[in-house]
């Protein structure tokens, strides 16, 4: 059967296959469908420093293979999670990603320096890129001196390797992923959410109540592929790729495309027993297409990225 | 436990103005006892629609092993609903949620007030609830063509009808009727409806259900969420589809700013 | 019954329908399917200087709700087009928009003059955006100097109404807007295509042979009308909108965002007859929700756009 | 002239190793009578699959107004048309393209080369032109499994079938058995295949009936050119949806840099 380990900083992975930040919530509600014990790893909804409510409903719209959302962080605040979150996936053999936000520097700063000191964090996923927060958040991930100046700063207080998590909202994706490279980021996620809307035709005003929110879902499937592509080409930074995966074969295309491992967001609303149904049918996929382990699934005449 | 199941569609018919009502057969009824709760249904193909559709629990017979949906097409998602046919298979993930408290009620007088498609989940919830109590149904619908389950409701005990232009049972809106003759009311509808409705009754014990766009419809995205009217609520907030959305009416705050 | 009539710069359009460039080739062949007459304009595949043979194939790639497309301009050439596409379209009531591309500023200035002083052009687009062309094209498209510099050339010796058609590769697609607006830009197209790539899986190589190619259809409609909002909150210009447009109410969701206009391309493949549809179930679309017109097609509380 | 139709599957049932026969009825079957011209068809419910796909007509029964496709299920388009049941309807476009010329041919000793799913097309070329002509046809599948219409063919000549592995008919590739004894030849099958057959042949008159990925599939969107062999060609290219898919061997080439 063909090997699914991965090996990236900071985690060890049975499988490349992680839930998506905001997606799987802290795993309490995805617990009561499978024995989490299964992923490769669970990346958690985002903390800031304070609790936050977040944004006005609606928050959600659909979308043509896709579905908008401006959640607008909302979180119970890093020592609410870190009391009552974390203790809860301590109880499972996954290594945890902390997603972590903030509106300034020294909010990330404080973030990560709290949570990644936690025995069950095995890496941070730095959010960059969320859409839905006014102050700073689309800054810092759509210009590469911001990106890479708050970089270095949460690498300084990080116990654990971090990942960059890229916004595609940019012009030049490899400009962002080589500033934060060189800042000292230990991998990349990517990618988050495209900034998009959809009208009310009754209302007469957007769907979303903070009028715009972040594209998810297979519709950006080909963004996030051309990115990754483009940054592989670019950089050996090990990248855990998402957008828009919904199989086994989505997985393998974004394996090929750059990826080291992947994270499923959207797609576990529609199905929430995608993650281990994906898992398990990756072995035979993984042969079909003639790969024996996750290390093989590279393009004709590319070496391996690490 | 079973929490989702591809069920067979046994019939879906129109019964009122762009409101149909669809009665689907599998093992997963078995789940479905309490009333309110609601189920996430998926919509087309593969992966074209990423949201599901949340629809409540009108009826459901545990014998038959079958539950029935009402409800009104209004988008893409219940207009393909609207085209199953007896036969086909729809992907169910449910029941979600917290339903009406019905266990302990017993000999009150109790009115359920509903609005348009808000007047499907009372349905099954009187009729848990007739066996023990008394019944009075307020239901208001937009125009004659879209009233619908009147006789089932009788069924159950008084029922009103009313409609906004008068072309059916009394012209008016559902509080235009409304005496606190009662111990306890549940209501669903229009979210100005339950604001009204909660309003006029805020002296009496109640029970509201909410609705919200939904994302995973299982308490992890975040998407559903209400405020709580108590400012030292150690949340402050209310997932509808999992803490919901079925609420004690002065848990929550109707309309956000 | 709604008035479908808009008056744009050039373009007294009798409903607000066009097919989009490079999706109707110069009309010949959806001809054989119903009369152009019914049409509000077309707008014609792109016109280079010389012929040009475009990319290697395959050049077509399906993604979710959407496709990818890596023609790389095929075309006859300006002066071909001029001779033996352009009589074709006189025998049509119908105004025509040329597209307009090149690989320097001298080429897009040439076919610009040329092309605009043929009696059935009304209006140019300016194709900044193109990213199949690897020389240039996508630089003009994603550079506001660049592309303000550009704008300002070609209008010195366009006899025609000028839109710029606008890329959604970028950042800050208001700076985009702004700066060929000041260049003198008499309108805007928006949006092109996303870059985006799809991978072979049997063969482990991108599907497209020129590896990227532009993402459209549904996929990408959220980003267009999120695009053309915030243009449209910004400036006062025309805006023909476009991307992944396939109904009626997809077109009044346009217009709500702040279109005056509306272009259908990647539909057109899979139902020939889209445009004439959608122009007919308009007035019915409009008059649902409560519109009499198309310059009523408003937001809440916002006025007409011109 | 009608263009295009909701057709009703008649039926769709395997044939060979993941290959399906689908028959088609409706009145759009009046206008395919060019053999080598194809079907465009829609995919999947609503926009979610933007691209049509284009499969051979490979048989068309005028009396009964129905046309069969044969096709190999390869990704998603063709695995949904697998799952079609008889009495659903499929949108077609076509029929598209320019065929196999045969109008003209007479007495002539008629190779027809075809391998995998590029047989289909060549079937309902075999039956026209069997009628006045003497037709031998050379038919190239991977393994035993993945043959089919080989008695179809056999009724309307000598017919040898080749697989890759030798597990059925002769071991080895068509043009280990194709000798220059004809007066004209009609192949379709993998590139590679056409390559070598064009090259055996390169003396004897032919056509190629060729494979892109596809846009519009009428010639609107530059999606599906070929060059031509002629430097001085006015144009310097073709369109294998319009001008094809069947070209003369020598007009097109096959295989570009
Ligand atoms: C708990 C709950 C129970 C419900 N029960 C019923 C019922 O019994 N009968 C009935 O007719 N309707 C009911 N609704 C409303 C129903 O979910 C929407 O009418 C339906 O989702 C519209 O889908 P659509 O695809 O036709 O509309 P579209 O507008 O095309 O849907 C687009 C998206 O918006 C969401 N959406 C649109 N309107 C609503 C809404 N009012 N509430 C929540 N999401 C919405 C859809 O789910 C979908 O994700 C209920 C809603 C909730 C939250
Ligand atoms: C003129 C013509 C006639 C054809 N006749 C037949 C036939 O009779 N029987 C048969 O089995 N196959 C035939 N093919 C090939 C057939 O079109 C593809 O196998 C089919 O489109 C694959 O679709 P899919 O969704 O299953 O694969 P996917 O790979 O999921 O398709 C993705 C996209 O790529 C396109 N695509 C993939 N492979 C091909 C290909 N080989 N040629 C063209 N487009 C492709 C699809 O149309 C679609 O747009 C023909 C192709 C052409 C161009
Ligand atoms: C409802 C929702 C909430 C999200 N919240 C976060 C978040 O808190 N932090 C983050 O980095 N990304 C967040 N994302 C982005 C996802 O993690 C992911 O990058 C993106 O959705 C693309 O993957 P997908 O198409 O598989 O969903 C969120 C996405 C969705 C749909
Ligand atoms: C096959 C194809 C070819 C295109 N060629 C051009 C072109 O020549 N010039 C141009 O400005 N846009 C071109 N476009 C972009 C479209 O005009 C349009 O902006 C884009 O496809 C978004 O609209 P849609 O989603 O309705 O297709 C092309 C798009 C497609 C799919
Ligand atoms: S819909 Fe996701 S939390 Fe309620
Ligand atoms: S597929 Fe569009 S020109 Fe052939």
């Amino acid at each position: 059967m063909a090997d699914l380990r991965v090996s990236l900083p900071g985690l060890d992975l049975k499988n490349p296959i992680m839930p998506a930040s905001g997606c799987f919530g802290f795993g309490r509600e995805f617990s009561e469908f499978y024995d989490l014990n299964q992923l490769g790893a669970i990346v958690i909804k985002a903390a800031t420093g304070k609790a936050r409510y977040g944004n006005p409903t609606p928050r959600v719209a659909e979308t043509p293979s896709g579905m908008l959302n401006a959640i607008g962080l909302q979180n119970p605040g890093v020592d609410q999670i870190i009391e009552t979150e974390l203790p809860f996936l301590m109880s499972y053999d996954v290594p945890v990603v902390a997603n972590v936000a903030g509106s300034t520097v020294e909010e990330y700063v404080e973030v990560t320096e709290k949570i990644s000191r936690h025995p069950v964090v095995h890496a941070i996923e730095l959010n960059i890129s969320c859409p839905n927060v006014k102050e700073g958040g689309i800054q810092f991930g759509t210009d590469p001196k911001t990106a890479a100046y708050l970089t270095e700063k949460v690498k300084e207080v990080s116990d654990k390797p971090v990942y960059v998590k890229l916004s595609p909202n940019v012009t030049d994706i490899v400009e962002m992923a080589k500033a934060v490279a060189d800042a000292g980021a230990d991998g990349l996620s990517m990618i988050n959410t495209l900034t998009g809307m959809r009208f009310d035709l009754h209302q007469k005003r957007p769907i979303i109540a903070n009028e715009t929110g972040g594209l998810s879902g297979p519709a950006i499937k080909p963004i996030a592929l051309r990115m990754i592509y483009q940054v592989r080409q670019a950089l050996d930074l090990p990248i855990i790729g998402m957008g828009g995966i919904t199989s086994a074969e989505d997985a393998v295309e974004f394996l090929l495309a750059g990826a080291n491992a992947v994270a499923i967001g959207t797609a576990n609303f529609l199905d929430p027993y995608v993650c281990p149904k994906v898992i398990e049918s990756l072995p035979e996929t993984l042969e079909r297409y003639g790969f024996s382990s996750i290390h093989e699934c590279r393009l004709k005449g590319e070496g391996p990225h690490e | 436990m079973m929490k989702e199941q591809w069920m067979e569609v046994v019939s879906n018919q129109p019964i009122a103005l762009d409101t149909y009502e669809m009665t689907l057969h599998g093992e997963l009824v078995s789940t479905m006892t309490q009333p309110g709760q609601f189920l996430h249904l998926k919509i087309g193909e593969g992966f074209s629609h990423m949201l599901r559709r949340p629809l409540s629990i009108a009826d459901v017979d545990q014998d038959d092993q079958t539950v029935k949906i009402i409800y009104k097409v209004i988008g893409e998602g219940t207009k393909w609903l609207s085209q199953a046919k007896p036969g086909d298979q729809i992907h169910v993930l449910g029941p979600r949620g917290h339903g009406f408290p019905v266990e302990k009620v017993t000999g009150a007088h109790i009115y359920l007030i509903g609005g348009g498609v808000g007047v499907p989940p009372l349905y099954y919830l009187g009729k848990k609830l007739a066996e023990r109590n008394r019944v009075t149904a307020v239901l208001g619908f937009q125009t004659m063509d879209a009233v619908f389950y009147e006789d089932k409701f009788q069924e159950l005990g008084e029922t009103m009808i009313l409609t906004d232009d008068g072309s059916y049972g009394k012209r008016g809106l559902v509080t235009d009727v409304l005496e606190a003759d009662m111990d306890l009311y549940y209501t669903c509808g229009p979210l100005g409806m339950l604001h009204a409705v909660t309003r006029k009754l805020k002296d009496v014990k109640g029970y509201v259900s909410l609705e919200e766009r939904m994302g995973c419809g299982i308490g992890a995205c975040f998407a559903c969420v209400c405020k709580t009217t108590d400012p030292n609520d150690d949340r402050g907030y209310r997932k509808i589809c999992k803490d919901g959305p079925v609420f004690p009416a002065k848990e929550v705050v109707l309309w956000q700013i």
